[in-house]
């Protein structure tokens, strides 16, 4: 038996919340342990306790039968303890190389006594850590100018850069692609031979049965279940982490459709979107289906007028839009839920209700503008109430809260908007099934009030689950129209990689 | 300012021959507010009057807002309220001192004043002090007309905006006129928190711009223009090129005095001793004697050579052993005066 | 459907924590409560109601721009040009009286008019061609000193100056315009336009977008919320402000010195960023920007009546400035 | 479950981005380049290597302390009190001859001693009260302009100077340390300066962690790197090149005025702003910093040599950086 981890009784709290109480968690040396929990069950907070990152914890950390007390990031780097944090964006220096994000624990731990940066080292380094792992990425680009599943990369690069033991993976597949998520396992599997050990943390529950080994189940901040991996179901580990079964995933598909609410016709803008048509009708949610990379978030974006148009038009309710802004699509009747929510998606320094109302706040005016401070409020208690966002009041910065939730306030703020085309952008990335589902009846719910809906993912699954027709798109284009009753999955995959 | 001990208070005393006012050595609470501040100018002046007033028994504040003319007008407003016996302003050269100045007089307190707006004047008892600008200028710019033998390309160190210099460029404007042999080929002037590095910046540029030959003589209206320009040919080596300069202090004369300084000549008036004389005319008005409406203090000025050819070096205290009339003055020095300051020097 | 989740209430009151709280909401104005205490027990003619309207009147223009550096900080801005802007618009009121004899509405308004273009090429070349705020304003700041010099010939405009060509200004400064700089208009200046940018800031949804803006831009684009015309009104505003200021110093003074409105600036940007702290608010806003100026003219006026030598005044300025700090900042330690 | 979706690569190249790129890299290069040439056109003496030293005399007391404040620029700090210090640098360096007749090893070491003293309360109120940057060091930054004033009694330390007891100050500067002010030292001194701080920035660790704090302070920590740490060797380092600012001031002018530091903090401030963007390094960096005081030292010089009156000069200057500006954060735009 290799090493072996183990968190006894850990109990933290903040301001207004007891994170965790109580929890027990261990794992051993050569396997994945699984962590798998609701939006906002803990299990960023636990692992942050491991790491080092919260330091105001009780309870015990136990490694190879020693306590070890862990109060500082260094410390757990010491034990061998590496983490690659849920939000990449916190742990990355934008305006540095990849090589040196990628080095940064080995140039901090490693250097010793020397003082000297050997830049061609460093890259030489830095390239063959990312070859190992088939990424392809230039060691000397800057990371700001990388994509979210690159720097995701970037991030794992560093963690295995440096002697590491206990390998902490917080939702390292949630901006990953299939290939990239393969060559992450393939990866994380070389790992377990050498005797690390993995902590694991997804919301996609395939990938946990695929390659862990065991699965601590959380729930509301205390451990629920501890059991071996070919010991639980899927339903079952749904049931543990919601504390109640769940039926059917996906709603039903509406069948009343309406007219067409929304035309482009040969839309290209001056990066990737280059001629895409489509149509909308009212009641209808369409799927935008494609790789990662095919150009999805540039149409959405480009649609939402946050990317200048250099050709074709752009139809709603048969007004041709002059979209130059999201000022001018917004006030046409379009919203737009981003991607990346921390970054375009919520204010994460302004409390819920104020992230609630802020594309709407125009609603809320008396006369010179003046806010009703009193109507915002009650609405955005009635908004928390009925998405199911976790938080103690409508005051609670939204920074607080877990990712699930910040995706649901970022929902919720368009939600309130009133928009006639609502265009969600992968809006279930790292978010817990349970709010998956408050997610996709959300959507369904808006389609059923004669909403018309544009949903981009590459969750191909989603896509046939949710959508009545899906658009594929390779390389910036639509390439084809499909019913989807009448296609699956291997069909839109068959287009999407570019086959005619 | 620190206030002076009031300790002396304490003590009973009559004085004989001193006016009913101090009789009983009641001293006095003055109050000297300066708007421009951050040179040594200011310094000497401040220390001339504190001085000053402080031999005589008084108390004295001092305060300067360095240049900020609202500040300035709000600590003559706050003054007042705290009830001082006199005031003496300086550089209150914009309109709204003018009222400033009659809210003081309508409360019934002594003003002197020192180079400010010559509305004051209008002011009934008010004294309006000021360094003779003209004679200042005139001595300088004299000695380089005569030097140079009507014969010079010159530069002129200058900036527009101070009444003083105003004055001075006046007289400037007119000799230039008369004397059509001396060319103003380059003027310059910036006044700035540092003027004098500044000015050493521009006439290094400048010298490189007029070689050897072209470039006779500096006239400088201000002693930061001076130091800079004086230092900016030392760098380059170019001492062919004289500065006539208006003002000193003891940096200055530190400049003045080293072998390779080019700075010929400078005009000026005791800047302690302004600060004295204004105490002394307000002492007169609190004893309630007569004062002038106007009063110009005389200039000097100061060569290089005799400066140079002292055996020990020289500063603003022993220049009046080198400058026939420096820093002397028994201007409005009453016999009362004496009998006070000898009193209080113990 | 996902379940409601209670939040654990921690029942475990923390005293300590809440006392810290307690000093970064009110530490500014706990320093200017024992500010006062102390100069009023070493002079008790500091809390005469006559030396508190010399302290209101001695800040009023400071707030005044302060209030404007406030608002470009609500979008994340910074404006530096605010003092050559008010040096500007003192110049350009007091050369409309005496140089071309106009009445107080037109000297006004040309002052504004000219502020309210520099607002504009600021707010231009900050959102079309997106160079940083801090180094734009910089630029501008050169640039209009500049102007405000060479329009002076960086000479002093006063009643019955000398003209270049010998002959006198004729013009007079209105008696009604006089009145603005005097008590107690600037006060009622002053309080209107703190009063009405409280408002703005926190009950309209004009202020609410500003300060989201100063969030997250990026967000805030996302949301719909038009950024770049409230950046350009942010800097509107911050200039028309700084005229204002101008104007009132003009009005004060009665003539137009160089630069007249550069020293406001660091004391602007103190109050201003004092100002954020203040009940605990944590962004910029006007209320706070008033009471850090009311602290930094308390020490002013206090520290003048204690005859604290000029040259030692800003000693004490700075170490209380840190004090306050100290105490509104230790919180975040805890 | 869903289906294994591989990714495409898309190599599409931007002729017009290339051409923003080239801009922004080069822009302030560019903007040097084109002024001497204009400036030499219209006079030959400014490239003559005299007037060319000149340029370099000019600039070294700037740069210098525009290198301190990059360095607190590069842990994402800002360093406001430098030309204070540079100030207090002055004064001690002077008195420390003329009053007290110190040699100069000792007269420099007081200097410095009581910089890095000031840079060590600087960092402690940052580091361990959490206050914020700009706002401590603006705090420092009136402090130590109030003790610079009181040491020196608000007067110019210069030789034989009067002593408040009416006595001579009998001391003299050293004219070892009069070298130091002077061509080639002062440049020499810059240089070395300039080179030093480039290769710490760039080729140690130390410099590395600097920047990875300044780009991420909370990646930084979590990668064990000990962030108050480097905040706090910043903030001495700042401290210290702006005393030897100072020193290499009191040098040059020989006497110690009062506030003859602060001048320099404008200018550095811009200096280190638009050396930022030199060469596209999007960072603070010490070349930069060099290059963004070149352009300024260029701007001066020129306009002099062409005869510009002062007050217009400001104009010029601004203008030019405003486009070097623009020129350089157009490309953003795309
Ligand atoms: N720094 C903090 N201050 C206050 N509350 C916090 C803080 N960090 C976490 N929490 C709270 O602790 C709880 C657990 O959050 P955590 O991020 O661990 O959830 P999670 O299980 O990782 O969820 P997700 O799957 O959405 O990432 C949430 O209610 C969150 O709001
Ligand atoms: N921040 C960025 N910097 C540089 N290139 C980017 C950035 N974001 C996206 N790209 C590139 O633009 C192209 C289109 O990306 P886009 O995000 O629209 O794809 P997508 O279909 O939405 O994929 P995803 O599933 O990752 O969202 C890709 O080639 C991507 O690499
Ligand atoms: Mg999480
Ligand atoms: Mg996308």
């Amino acid at each position: 038996m290799g090493k072996q981890l183990e968190m006894k009784k850990i109990s933290i709290e903040f301001p207004g919340v007891k994170a965790l109480s109580d929890v027990d968690f261990s794992v051993q040396s050569g396997t994945a342990h699984a962590l798998v929990g609701a939006n906002g069950a803990g299990k960023s907070t636990l692992m942050k306790v491991l790491s080092g990152a919260h330091v105001h914890y009780s309870g015990d950390i136990i490694i190879d039968g020693m306590k070890r007390d862990i109060r500082s990031p260094k410390a757990a780097q010491e034990l061998g303890i590496q983490i690659v944090y849920q939000e990449v964006d916190t742990a990355l220096i934008p305006y540095l190389t990849v090589g040196e994000n990628v080095m940064l624990n080995d140039m901090v731990q490693n250097m010793g006594k020397k003082q000297r940066v050997k830049w061609k080292e460093l890259h030489n380094k830095a390239t063959s850590i990312l070859e190992d792992m088939k990424i392809h990425v230039p060691s000397k680009k800057l990371v700001r100018d990388l994509t979210l599943a690159e720097k995701q990369m970037v991030l794992i690069a560093r963690a295995v850069s440096t002697e590491c033991k206990f390998l902490i993976l917080d939702e390292p597949t949630a901006p990953l692609s299939h290939t990239e998520t393969t060559e992450l396992f393939r990866i994380v599997n070389e790992l377990k031979q050498k005797g690390v050990a993995i902590i694991f943390i997804s919301h996609r529950l395939p990938e946990i049965f695929e390659i862990c080994e065991e699965i601590t189940i959380m729930r509301n901040g205390e451990r629920v279940t501890r059991r071996k991996i070919e010991d639980i179901t899927r339903t079952e580990v749904v049931e543990n982490m919601l504390g109640k079964t769940m039926d059917e995933q996906f709603p039903e598909v509406n069948a009343s459709i309406g007219d067409v609410i929304l035309e482009v016709n040969g839309l290209s803008d001056a990066e990737k979107v280059k001629n895409v048509s489509l149509n909308i009708k009212a009641g209808e949610i369409i799927g935008l289906a494609g790789l990662v990379g095919a150009g999805k978030t540039e149409l959405c974006k480009t649609l939402f007028g946050h990317t200048s148009i250099t050709a074709g038009e752009v139809i709603l309710k048969g007004r041709k839009l002059s979209l130059k802004s999201p000022h001018e699509a917004v006030k046409s009747g379009l919203a737009l839920v981003p991607e990346e929510r921390r970054k375009e998606g919520v204010l994460v320094q302004e409390s819920v209700s104020a992230n609630l109302t802020a594309a709407s706040l125009g609603k809320f005016c008396k006369t010179f503008s003046v806010v009703d401070r009193k109507a915002e409020k009650e609405k955005a208690k009635e908004m928390i109430a009925s998405l199911g966002i976790k938080t103690p009041s409508g005051e609670v910065k939204v920074e607080n809260l877990s990712g699930g939730s910040q995706q649901k306030v970022a929902i919720g703020k368009w939600l309130m908007a009133d928009a006639d085309v609502y265009i969600f952008d992968e809006p279930t990335k790292g978010v817990d099934v349970g709010a998956k589902k408050d997610i996709f009846e959300l959507i369904a719910k808006l389609a059923r009030n004669g909403k018309a809906i544009i949903y981009a993912s590459s969750e191909l699954s989603e896509i046939i689950g949710i959508t009545n027709r899906t658009y594929v798109l390779y390389d910036g284009s639509t390439v084809i129209e499909l019913e989807t009753s009448k296609t699956n999955e291997e069909e839109l995959l068959f287009y999407s990689t570019g086959g005619k | 300012g620190q206030s002076s001990t009031e300790s002396k208070k304490e003590e009973k005393v009559s004085f004989e021959n001193v006016p009913e006012r101090f009789a009983d050595g009641d001293g006095a609470k003055i109050k000297v507010i300066r708007k421009i501040g951050g040179d040594d100018h200011t310094a000497q002046y401040l220390a001339g009057a504190k001085e000053e007033g402080e031999a005589l028994g008084f108390q004295v504040d001092t305060y300067t807002a360095n240049g900020d003319t609202a500040k300035f007008h709000d600590a003559i407003a706050q003054a007042l309220e705290e009830d001082y016996d006199g005031y003496i302003i300086s550089h209150g050269d914009d309109a709204a001192t003018v009222n400033d100045v009659q809210k003081l007089v309508d409360a019934g307190k002594s003003v002197v004043t020192f180079d400010s707006i010559s509305d004051l004047s209008k002011i009934e008892g008010v004294t309006l002090t000021s360094q003779d600008d003209e004679a200042l200028a005139t001595l300088a710019f004299d000695k380089l007309i005569k030097e140079q033998k009507g014969e010079a390309a010159i530069a002129y160190l200058w900036v527009d905006g101070f009444p003083p210099m105003v004055r001075r460029n006046a007289v400037y404007q007119e000799k230039l006129k008369e004397n059509p042999g001396v060319k103003e080929v380059e003027r310059f002037g910036v006044a700035s928190a540092d003027t004098s590095v500044q000015t050493q910046n521009a006439v290094a540029a400048m010298l490189n711009k007029y070689p050897k030959g072209k470039l006779d003589a500096i006239f400088a209206t201000w002693d930061a223009f001076a130091i800079g320009a004086a230092r900016a040919i030392k760098e380059a080596g170019r001492d062919e090129v004289k500065i006539y300069g208006i003002d000193v202090s003891n940096a200055d004369l530190q400049e003045i005095q080293s072998a390779d300084s080019s700075w010929s000549y400078t005009a000026a008036v005791d800047p302690k001793l302004i600060g004295a004389v204004n105490m002394r005319i307000l002492a007169k008005k609190l004893a309630g004697e007569e004062t002038p409406q106007t009063y110009d203090l005389e200039a000097s000025l100061i060569s290089q050579k005799q400066i140079q050819a002292s055996k020990e070096a020289v500063n603003m205290a022993n220049l009046s052993d080198i400058v026939d009339g420096w820093g002397v003055s028994t201007e409005f020095e009453e016999d009362w005066m004496k009998v006070l300051k000898d009193h209080y020097k113990k | 459907m996902s379940i409601p989740i209670p939040v654990t209430q921690t029942a475990k009151a923390k005293k300590k924590l809440e006392l810290f709280d307690f000093f970064y909401k009110y530490g500014t104005i706990l320093t200017i409560i024992i500010l006062i205490g102390i100069f009023a027990v070493s002079n008790p003619s500091f809390i005469q109601t006559s030396n508190l309207i010399n302290i209101l009147r001695s800040i009023s223009i400071v707030t005044i721009i302060a209030i404007g550096i406030t608002i470009s900080l609500t979008v994340d801005g910074f404006d530096l040009s605010v003092g050559s802007v008010a040096s500007l618009a003192n110049a350009i009121v007091i050369s409309m009286f005496v140089w071309f004899s106009q009445d107080t509405f037109i000297a006004i308004l040309a002052a504004v008019g000219a502020s309210l273009f520099v607002g504009a090429l600021n707010s231009f070349m900050i959102v079309k061609l997106r160079i940083p705020d801090m180094l734009m304003t910089l630029a501008t700041m050169f640039i209009i000193q500049g102007i405000a010099l060479t329009y002076t010939k960086g000479a002093t405009v006063s009643q019955n100056m000398v003209m270049p060509d010998g002959t006198f200004a004729t013009g007079l400064i209105s008696p009604f315009f006089a009145k603005i700089g005097q008590v107690p208009w600037v006060i009622l200046i002053m309080a209107v336009i703190v009063i009405a940018t409280h408002i703005f800031l926190t009950y309209t949804k004009h202020g609410r977008y500003m300060y989201i803006i100063g969030g997250n831009k990026e967000a805030a684009r996302l949301s719909g919320i038009s950024v770049n015309k409230y950046k350009i009104l942010a800097y509107l505003i911050s200039a028309l402000f700084a005229a204002i200021g101008g104007i009132v110093l003009a009005s004060r003074v009665m003539t137009s010195e160089i630069n007249s409105g550069s020293p406001y600036l660091m004391d602007a940007v103190a109050a201003a960023f004092i100002g954020s702290s203040v009940l605990g608010a944590g962004k910029p806003n006007a209320f706070g920007t008033f009471i850090g100026a009311v602290l930094i003219g308390i020490l002013q006026n206090g520290l003048i009546m204690m005859s604290v030598p000029y040259y030692a005044m800003d000693i004490v300025k700075g170490t209380v400035l840190a004090l306050a700090l100290a105490v509104t900042y230790y919180k975040q330690k805890h």
